[in-house]
């Protein structure tokens, strides 16, 4: 036996039969017991019966990206075993129900240990003890599949019930000992299993377990609306869409914040809902994905021309049009950047995982306040539905800007020609911030109009109000691009701190996890090095650092998940730098650490132009 | 209107709502009138102009909030009940009135009257209805009856009309009104009696368009007809027929069909004379108190009111330690 | 359904019209149920599945085209309504029906519903009211009723629920139903008629959604209430009440305002019950009909019919100097 | 008394009081004469009374675009005098109504020429000799002040003649004779006037007077109309928006080309009724601007993703949002390349005038069938309002591609067996084209769904079926960027021949006839030399063209009614290329001949970088 830093495990089942559950009761043992998990899931655009499956990658330190090679399959009904068999590593372990799956039928690899369980056994033991039916039981057979894989993985059962414990609070907690029955039983049994102590992928001891209490296991839908909340967010618009839907729900069920979350007729509703909700002076957002985002853009771009703060998330998903509703792609950058007809400045933010999601949400109310438009945040389906294990949040040093508000506190509103007075909302000014009253103040009427206005917002036509008051919109970019901080504007990762490296990964978003395992598989297995210019916002775009990056890179390598290359695109567009190196995927998966390392390492020797991953169910 | 609001000492006049800017509407447009009656229902009800929204779609009666002195905001094409709900919902405490065409609100706003009526947030919607698109040069509104040809119009309008107090009533709006852009005093009383009503109101205005709309005109509203042998005036007002389209006990399911019955009996009524007034009011719990009830917080502060950091510092106050606490490990 | 179509000779059964993929619903979801009356009334009619086009919007009911072989199309999310029109005046001789979830009609497809209601196109409307957003995990969609809460809510619903029926009539659809998706024979029957009825008809059929809605479940639907004492079964056919929505005269003012009247009253009739059948059924121009009066041309060719190009040397043979006549100088 | 081969004259007042037909009168007389026209339409988002104007441009040879000079300004109330006095030159001339204007009280240079005509007392004649009222007759004011010019400029009358019999046609013939009657009483009048001679701007007469008949005066709505009867359009769905209604409501008047035209609830249902109709064989189209165009990405999406032939208009007018409704802009240009969520291919062209919008209107419709996409049309205002005088198009050569459509007349629908056989719509295929059947065809039933789909169109989430069916779509755009003609994507206009040009204008759309006039004026006036390659398609991008022409020119200048450049920025994103020098405007009013000669003089003298050009009421 030997024992591993890292390992990859996967459950898989027909949607609607706790594979979800399955898994985040595996990550949540494995952290109990000093672990860092990522959870990679992947699921069908459908409700019940479609093949779903779950990755969990352990490791002893945190761990932001999945691998292709599975080292432990657990499986209790044989869809999985037929479709994931083939990819479980050679000296790995399969779970199964004998009865159900016959493992000389499937496609496995010689050296795979075999472990099959009894669940139908265990479930009617529990049956008789409890007085409960088995059918009514049938979903304890996750936690059966569970057990088995943690103690393959000698993690002690302990740590199930601390998982446990986490998961079912409240009236909830009556199923902890039914459970924890069926973990005990399946530990009993694979005690005796005689190929226990031949798996090679035990974990190694943590080695600086965290402590108890001081991490998080979540996704970036779940640190987005913890956000949200923390920033003061105060009308939550929707039209529900996968993956977005899900911190909609999540904000909706934390009603005792005080958050209004409003599902609307439409996406058309949901934008400008928000936006009318912002010109009271209250921080607004909506959340959508792909075909809901298309819907917004008139709105955003009347939010834009009356320079009202609004927060606008899409969460990216496999397209175009429906596409693949709950798969990943990173392709609606472009259309987001140049989203809405016409010129008005908007804020394209990106992080690239869901910890800069907390941190991003949280700055994307204080743009928008700030520079008084629309704040686009990117995310999509790999962050909103993939787990990462990271230490608590940091609160302590989250700052509210809400940019220049009128103080109308001085106005007496009893000598009514004060009351009445006019206010130069739109005023031209050096910076474009024109300070900003809300109705509801007296002594500073104003209008609003999606048409060309005038300081008090009233419609014109006149060139000469035209030109500057475009002007002045359009400046608050620049002023943007010169306040943002650059390390929210770009973050150079050079983890090894190496001088000229063979590779330079230059990406945005949710590649971030990848391309950071990699660099390091690179170095601690191939030696080649490697660093990573990530961009983190892509309007105003970092174009000058960007430039001056590639133009001192040995080999730039862009990585995007998608078929056109965008982020190639838009750097060509703002630096004429034409990046000769691709990776690419459109597969709707998620790229793997593996498939990146080989990508790497075929460019870093053939100088491939352009590698299109592929791997994937 | 928000119960909470609280109203000037010395109401305004009219004349003082008006902005400082000339109107853009061509000579004769009913727009002329429904702005005044706005202006005069808001200065009647004592409301504070800084307390007081008017939302508008896009159309030349979009225009309208540009010449009232309260805050205002014109939108676009199709979304005013969406951006006045959401500054409602915001902030209970002003009172908004949205406004716009009937091409703005019943056309390519229909999606959001529908859902406005289900919602029942408290507010006023004034509809400009000339049965013509007009900023865009007299094309059909959905108002405008199957087979009329204005003389804007190529072909006859191949669609049936749209019946606005009929869909109203099915989308659930608690106020339901009809008045006329140049009867002043019943438009004004209207507006008045929408802004005051808890819920959301919706009054239709007929509003001659001489520019387009040559078949229903200042005259044609002014005429007399003919009615069982007799001249009456062409306009007359429901209650003046005995008509009480408002629910008393808006628990009595009895009262309620009944009633909602004889509004929708009216608003299909095939008559050559033109009904004006209220056909039909309820009280109903407004969206507002629901949110309360589902969000208790909001009970307290608005939204607009709730505070989230310490003005001094900036620091964030908000203990999200409750809402991580299932994310802990 | 079109009159000039020709139809099948031996007409098909139902099973013929079962597609080669398995279906993606939860067992025991409604959606079976409506498919199969679906394939089983195409095929009673004689309809060739060649010259019938099934047109979806998108949720798990936007699916259904999938599974019928006939020529399908799944759309987009609330724009079944505007493909379906688009394909019928294009090419009148196909049967057009179109299909999808109560959140895809009724919500963000709202303003399409009211406005193909004015416009008549002829064509089917099938309506899947689950009282849920099935696709995105069960949030309320507009037919659930205010304050209730199935299981899949954090919250109990805001807002009041929409009534389909009474929506269709305010709208002027010409023929407007409720069936049950697991009433087979007359949501079959329900169907047939649908169809051939010349104009816009809606059919909303009642679908349990058993992972999602707890509250109106195949059950309840199945359960005995009672009604003035007796145990009654909750399902019930309007026609056994003698109730008879079909204006035999559309030209008859009052026929046609009594049995719109009668349908309201139907359609908002409470009760412990629940009515199925037709509600309203009344025969007036398509938009065919008065598009037909518009264009002349139009009488002898469809527009998939009217040649415009010389088929072998592809030249265009369309004479533009009438069109150009004002233009040239 | 000079004469001259090139004339500016303008006519204004509040709208509604028949400014746009004196203009088409005036324009038409002057083309009756044979004369060239250029008309230049301004005027505001409003019904009645807002100042509009209209400039027309008269010469001897073919004309295509404004300039900024004013040789004889037309009035008829005052407030045009005193908005627009100040355009006259120093030698113009000046007609106005001495009841109404005070000259001296306007900002007229000294020498301007003053023409006072009695108009209530031709009126009052008029009124006398026909019996009818003063106030019935003023719309007349029009003629009179049309005629003044026309007799100012030495045409003879019988061109207004001419241009009335053109005008009134039909029932409104009846009103000739007393437009004639103000005419000739104002042509008399004139005749006495004592400057009459001074006008340095009569007109040369016309050298090869073109055939009666032979042309057209029309603007690109018009042409567009006549296009998509042309090429069999067969359904044209709208919401009414300023400017493509015009278009709109032109097709609808032509009824007896059986051309249904669809007046929707808005344009969701007009995107998606076209791609609806669309699908069942017939060419479908609809028109819109930038608002409505936003609202329709989601559809045009579909479109791309079910290989749906459709044809969207985006008439381009002042953004963002309601913008500047009745204004000049090309600023949808980025967000039409790009619109859209997700990855689809997409064709986007861009027609310089309205003569290239005829032809490639009737091309867009092939294209659309051929490559089976979304087809996107950018005009803008100026093409669609500003009218041009042009020979009559040559419909000899239109030629209709349908693409690869299936003949299913083999398939006996009495087999049954056979007739309800399934046909492979998106089977994949080297060219990525796949041959398309319809609804109605026997034995080739298939299905659509903006889910990714197998080559039957049933929805798959299948990475296998999914990469190439992707691949296949995107690949139709490089199939369509070899196959559609060079001179389709791009045109190089070299009217000197020069070689090595000073200048080397590159532009897009309707900055077309500005460009090719000041190339004439460099050269004629300043032995400035200068050249225009011309982007006819921007998506596919004619990357490898443009790009070899910017490395080798001398001092490229990018020209656009922009604020941001887009065409440099999509230049640069495409090929590398950082374009040096741009001329732009973002005032809502098109580009002058003069403001344009000015700006390349600035350029070619002073390198400048950037010339923002701001003239125009
Ligand atoms: C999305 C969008 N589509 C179209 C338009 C163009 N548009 C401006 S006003 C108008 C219609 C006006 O009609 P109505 O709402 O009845 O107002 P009215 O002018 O009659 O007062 C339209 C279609 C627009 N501004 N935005
Ligand atoms: C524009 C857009 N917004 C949102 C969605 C996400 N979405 C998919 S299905 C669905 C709702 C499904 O509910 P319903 O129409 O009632 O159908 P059901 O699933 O209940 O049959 C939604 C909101 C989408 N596909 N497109
Ligand atoms: S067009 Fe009609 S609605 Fe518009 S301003 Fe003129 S009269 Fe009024
Ligand atoms: S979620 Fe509901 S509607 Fe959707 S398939 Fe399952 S049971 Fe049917
Ligand atoms: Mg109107
Ligand atoms: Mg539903």
């Amino acid at each position: 036996m030997n024992r591993t830093k890292d390992l990859c495990w996967m459950i898989g089942g027909p949607q609607g039969t706790g594979v979800d559950s399955s898994a985040t009761l595996f990550a949540r043992s494995c952290a109990a017991a000093g672990y860092w998990i990522y959870g990679r899931r992947e699921y069908h655009s459908n409700i019940k019966g479609e093949h779903s499956y779950f990755q969990v990658r352990v490791k002893t330190e945190p761990v932001f990206c999945h691998v292709d090679p599975v080292q432990l399959l657990a499986t209790f009904e044989n869809s999985t075993a037929e479709l994931h068999a083939f990819e479980v590593v050679e000296d790995g372990a399969f779970i199964y129900d004998p009865k159900l799956t016959d493992p000389t039928k499937l496609n496995l690899k010689p050296g795979v240990l075999l472990f099959p369980i009894p669940f139908d056994e265990i479930l009617e033991e529990i049956a008789q003890a409890t007085g409960k039916t088995v059918v009514s039981l049938a979903i304890i057979k996750n936690t059966i599949a569970v057990a088995a894989s943690l103690a393959l993985c000698k993690i002690d059962i302990s740590a199930i019930e601390e998982a446990l414990n986490g998961i079912f609070t409240g009236s909830k907690a009556k199923l902890i000992p039914l459970n924890m029955q069926a973990a005990q039983r399946t530990y009993e049994i694979m005690a005796k299993h005689p190929d226990l102590d031949k798996f090679n992928y035990v974990m190694e001891k943590p080695t600086n377990p965290p402590a108890k209490g001081s991490r998080y296991i979540l996704n970036a839908a779940i640190a987005t609306g913890l956000a949200k909340l923390k920033a003061g967010c105060r009308l939550q618009t929707y039209y529900s869409i996968t993956p977005a839907v899900d911190e909609c729900i999540y904000l909706e069920e934390q009603s005792e914040y005080g958050l209004p979350v409003v599902q609307c007729e439409d996406e058309l509703a949901a934008i400008n809902m928000a936006i009318g909700a912002a010109t009271t002076g209250i921080r607004a957002s909506t959340s959508t994905s792909g075909p809901g985002f298309d819907l917004m853009t008139e709105g955003m771009g009347w939010a834009g021309i009356n320079e009202v703060p609004v927060v606008v998330y899409d969460y990216q998903r496999g397209g175009p049009s429906t596409g693949l509703p709950t798969r990943h792609e990173q392709t609606d950058m472009l259309s987001a950047v140049f989203s809405g007809h016409g010129e008005y400045p908007k804020i394209v933010m990106c992080p690239g995982d869901a910890v800069e999601q907390f941190y991003d949400s949280f700055e994307a109310f204080n743009y928008a306040d700030r520079y008084q438009t629309t704040v686009i945040f990117l995310s999509d389906k790999l962050l909103a539905n993939n787990t990462v294990c990271v230490p608590k949040f940091d609160e302590s040093k989250l700052i509210v800007d809400r940019g220049e508000l009128v103080d109308a506190s001085h106005v007496d509103e009893n000598n009514i020609e004060e009351a009445l007075k006019k206010f130069p909302r739109f005023e031209i000014t050096e910076s474009g911030i024109s300070p900003r009253a809300l109705p509801g103040m007296p002594g500073h009427i104003y209008w609003m109009t999606g048409d060309e206005h005038c300081k008090y917002g009233h419609i014109t036509e006149d060139p000469e109000i035209r030109i500057p008051m475009q002007e002045k919109r359009m400046k608050k970019l620049e002023l943007a691009a010169r306040e943002i901080l650059p390390e929210n504007q770009y973050v150079i990762h050079n983890p090894y701190n190496v001088s000229n490296p063979d590779l330079s990964f230059i990406s945005w978003g949710s590649t971030k996890g990848v391309i950071l395992e990699t660099i390091r598989v690179l170095k601690e297995q191939y030696n080649i090095t490697a660093e990573f210019f990530q961009i983190r916002m892509l309007s105003p775009f970092p174009a000058d650092a960007v430039l001056k990056y590639l133009q001192n890179a040995k080999r730039p390598v862009a990585v995007e998940k998608s078929y056109g290359g965008q982020i190639t695109q838009l750097i060509a567009m703002r630096t004429g730098f034409q990046i000769q190196h691709e990776v690419l995927k459109w597969s709707g998966r998620p790229i793997s650490e593996t498939e990146l390392v080989a990508a790497s390492k075929e460019i870093h020797e053939k100088q491939s132009r352009k590698v299109v991953l592929t791997y994937g169910l | 209107m928000a119960s909470s609001q609280s109203l000037l000492k010395t109401p305004l006049k009219g004349s003082q709502l008006k902005s400082d800017i000339h109107s853009e509407w061509c000579p004769g447009c009913g727009d002329y009138g429904i702005t005044n009656s706005i202006q005069q229902a808001i200065a009647a009800l004592g409301l504070k102009p800084w307390e007081t929204f008017l939302v508008s779609g896009v159309g030349c009666s979009g225009k309208v909030p540009h010449y009232v002195h309260v805050y205002g905001m014109h939108t676009l094409h199709g979304r005013a009940l969406a951006f006045a709900q959401g500054a409602k919902i915001a902030n209970p405490n002003l009172t908004v009135i949205a406004a716009g065409g009937d091409g703005d609100g019943y056309g390519i706003g229909a999606g959001h009257f529908v859902h406005a009526g289900r919602r029942n947030v408290d507010m006023t919607y004034v509809v400009f209805n000339n049965e013509v698109y007009g900023l865009t040069k007299g094309q059909a509104s959905p108002t405008l009856a199957q087979g009329a040809q204005p003389k804007s119009l190529a072909l006859p309008n191949p669609t049936t009309a749209l019946n606005p107090i009929a869909l109203a009533l099915a989308c659930g709006y608690t106020f339901i009104a009809r008045s006329y852009a140049f009867d002043a005093k019943h438009l004004k009383e209207t507006l008045m009696k929408a802004i005051q009503h808890k819920g959301v109101a919706l009054v239709d205005v007929l509003q001659p368009c001489p520019t387009y709309n040559n078949l229903h005109t200042k005259d044609y509203f002014a005429e007399m007809v003919e009615v069982e042998g007799a001249k009456v005036p062409r306009v007359y007002y429901l209650e003046d027929d005995g008509y009480d389209g408002r629910v008393k006990d808006p628990n009595d399911i009895h009262e309620v069909n009944a009633k909602q019955a004889a509004c929708f009996e009216r608003a299909h009524r095939v008559e050559e004379r033109v009904a004006l007034g209220v056909f039909y009011q309820i009280e109903k719990p407004t969206f507002q108190d629901t949110l309360k009830r589902n969000i208790p917080m909001l009970n307290e502060f608005a939204p607009v009111e709730l505070p989230y950091y310490d003005p001094k510092t900036g620091l964030a106050t908000t203990d999200i330690s409750k809402a991580a606490a299932d994310y802990v490990i």
